[in-house]
């Protein structure tokens, strides 16, 4: 049976409309609303008259006004779209009117409701299922699966005593102090040098040169002998003196040299 | 018995076990863990050079129609007690907290359509999805974010996890009930509401939103 | 099957399970059980007129020599996996990292000057000791505390364990190469300061406070 107009219905389609009033807060939205108000066509969603869906809810939304029951927004935009759908529906389609025709617009309000309607089928049997912690369980005593993740430190005794040693002996690495005692620079040994080489006609071992006191330690003996044999060296440039070496670590030996009147 | 480290040929410290050490080895592991445990996990887990997909087969089949199943669930497998004697485990029940239909519903359509966006979900619904939904759907493990949406302002996209599948029995997110069904019958197609440039002028803001445009 | 009920009325709402269901019904309770379950609670929660104690014996027959294996624990029975798979279970993985300089300092000083107390490693070491290197060296088990220094404030001293010398492969600390050894062993590469060369060479001041007393 068809409504024919919004205002004939039935006294228990006019009851049903006011529960739905006093139920509207338990909509999910005007989409919902359109679901339900659907039903009451009792067909298929598919072949439902989406020009009497928008009647039943023009309808409704005027006996919520009249009940002075405020809608949200989202009732009356829908119920804004479905009178302009409507008339869409009603009306000889106008050549000059852009956009869908109202069939198109009905078919993807259909197939919304349609699709609102599967999913609300298939959440219910997905709920219905067997589920975990209701129909089947896990194990109810897992047994400690997790994976340690231990550090291991380890340090061989190679690094014991490579850290102990780096402490003990920290103090070496100070700053570089010159050992002024057991050193003699080239200049001491110029100084003792000039006034000795006038007397060296003949050649003579650079080590007879080296200080009392220098050729004993080794430290100081080194020190002295590198000291002489720069000296003899800046001797030789300047002229003084000549030097020779007989064979590869013998003696260096040095002479005076004789001025240029020989 | 040789010693196989003397054997300078072989690759393995140790000997394979029989295909019926591995598959106790696998039945061991799977019984102790209260979740899932992926192929990889198993892989790790046990010695060099077993092949645990043999083994869950064979478990498979030995654990059926007995009180405890082995399932699948995505890439892991766990033992399962069996759904038909659920009854005789009120002791073990937990109260799962109820769902609202708001979430049920979002549920199923982040399940159904995923990866799926806010405004889809929105869509669907005919309403906005309030953020309480979504958190609570997220903090049971059931939906998680997916990649962004490669659309203008690249938006998050939801989808189902591995727990989901655990929790409802599901090996995979293919074998939601009615899926093919649904597919079949266009409902899971994103259609885009006809063009409606003329009482798009009228200017109904909330209509956008609703329609996802 | 007789009746357990002397209710004549009663005859049994439900049928008695059959021995293998039963078997399952027990094999599915002790699966899903958070405790083990003692043969009173089997039979309260299993359907009237069955005989857990026979599913019991069949289920522990059943799962002899496998991977998971039905145990008894006091008087209630659990499924335990098998011991000889106890070690899939336990995956550790461990992670060898070497120990800090500081915390080898430390250690060594601890090593070479036992007890000594933390003032005292400071001092030797020239820098502070944080609490955390001396923590980690704890709860390593490589050094412990020693008596209290008979000293004002009455400090606790540092000493190495057992554990410390079994993993150094020492018998005793004494066994810990002297500063002239190390030199010896090029460790100790740079000479000793002249300042302290008199010191030094009448051998380690360090190993005299160590073992001098």
């Amino acid at each position: 049976m068809a409504e024919p107009a919004q205002d004939t219905g039935s006294v228990a389609e006019r009851l049903a409309a006011e529960a739905l009033i006093v139920d509207v807060e338990g909509f999910e939205g005007p989409l919902d609303l359109l679901l339900v108000l659907s039903r009451s066509q009792k067909v298929d969603l598919r072949q439902i008259s989406i020009l009497a869906l928008a009647r039943q809810y023009l309808a409704f939304v005027d006996r919520a006004r009249k009940l002075r029951i405020e809608l949200a927004a989202d009732y009356l935009v829908m119920a804004a779209w479905l009178a302009f759908l409507k008339s869409r529906l009603l009306l000889p389609p106008d050549p000059t009117e852009q956009g869908p025709s109202g069939e198109e617009m009905a078919a993807h309000l259909a197939f919304q409701l349609e699709r609102l309607a599967a999913m609300r089928d298939v959440a219910a049997r997905l709920m219905a299922r067997d589920r975990k912690g209701r129909d089947f369980f896990a194990r109810g005593i897992p047994e400690d699966m997790t994976v340690h993740r231990t550090v291991a430190w380890t340090a061989s005794l190679l690094d014991l005593m490579q850290g102990y040693a780096r402490i003990r002996t920290r103090d070496d690495f100070r700053p570089f102090v010159m050992d002024r005692k057991n050193l003699m620079t080239m200049e001491q040994a110029l100084d003792r040098m000039r006034p000795m080489i006038g007397f060296a006609g003949i050649w003579t071992d650079i080590s007879s040169y080296l200080p009392d006191g220098w050729d004993g330690d080794p430290s100081r003996r080194r020190s002295a002998t590198a000291a002489t044999f720069a000296a003899s060296l800046e001797l030789a440039k300047e002229g003084r003196i000549e030097i020779r070496q007989g064979d590869s670590f013998a003696p260096i030996e040095i002479r005076r040299k004789e001025r240029a009147r020989d | 018995m040789t010693d196989p480290q003397d054997d300078p040929q072989s690759a393995l410290l140790f000997e394979v076990p029989t295909e019926a050490e591995q598959e106790r080895m696998v039945e061991a592991i799977l019984f102790a863990s209260a979740e899932p445990v992926t192929l990889a996990e198993l892989t790790s887990r046990l010695p060099e050079g077993c092949a645990p997909a043999a083994a869950l087969e064979a478990l498979r089949a030995r654990y059926a129609g007995r009180g405890v199943v082995l399932v699948r669930v995505g890439e892991a497998w766990a033992f399962r007690s069996a759904p038909d004697l659920g009854h005789l485990m009120r002791a073990e029940t937990v109260e799962t907290r109820k769902l609202s239909r708001a979430a049920i519903e979002t549920l199923a359509i982040v399940a159904y359509h995923q990866p799926v966006t806010r405004a889809e979900i929105e869509e669907i619904r005919g309403v906005s999805v309030s953020r309480g939904t979504v958190d609570q759907l997220m903090e049971m493990g059931w939906i998680r974010l997916g990649r962004r949406r490669m659309t203008p302002g690249r938006p998050v996209t939801f989808v189902v996890t591995s727990e989901f599948l655990d929790h409802f029995g599901l090996e995979t997110a293919r074998d939601l009930p009615g899926l093919k069904e649904l597919r079949a019958a266009g409902l899971l197609d994103s259609r885009p509401p006809p063009e409606d440039g003329a009482e798009d002028g009228a200017g109904d803001p909330g209509q956008d939103q609703m329609f996802g445009n």
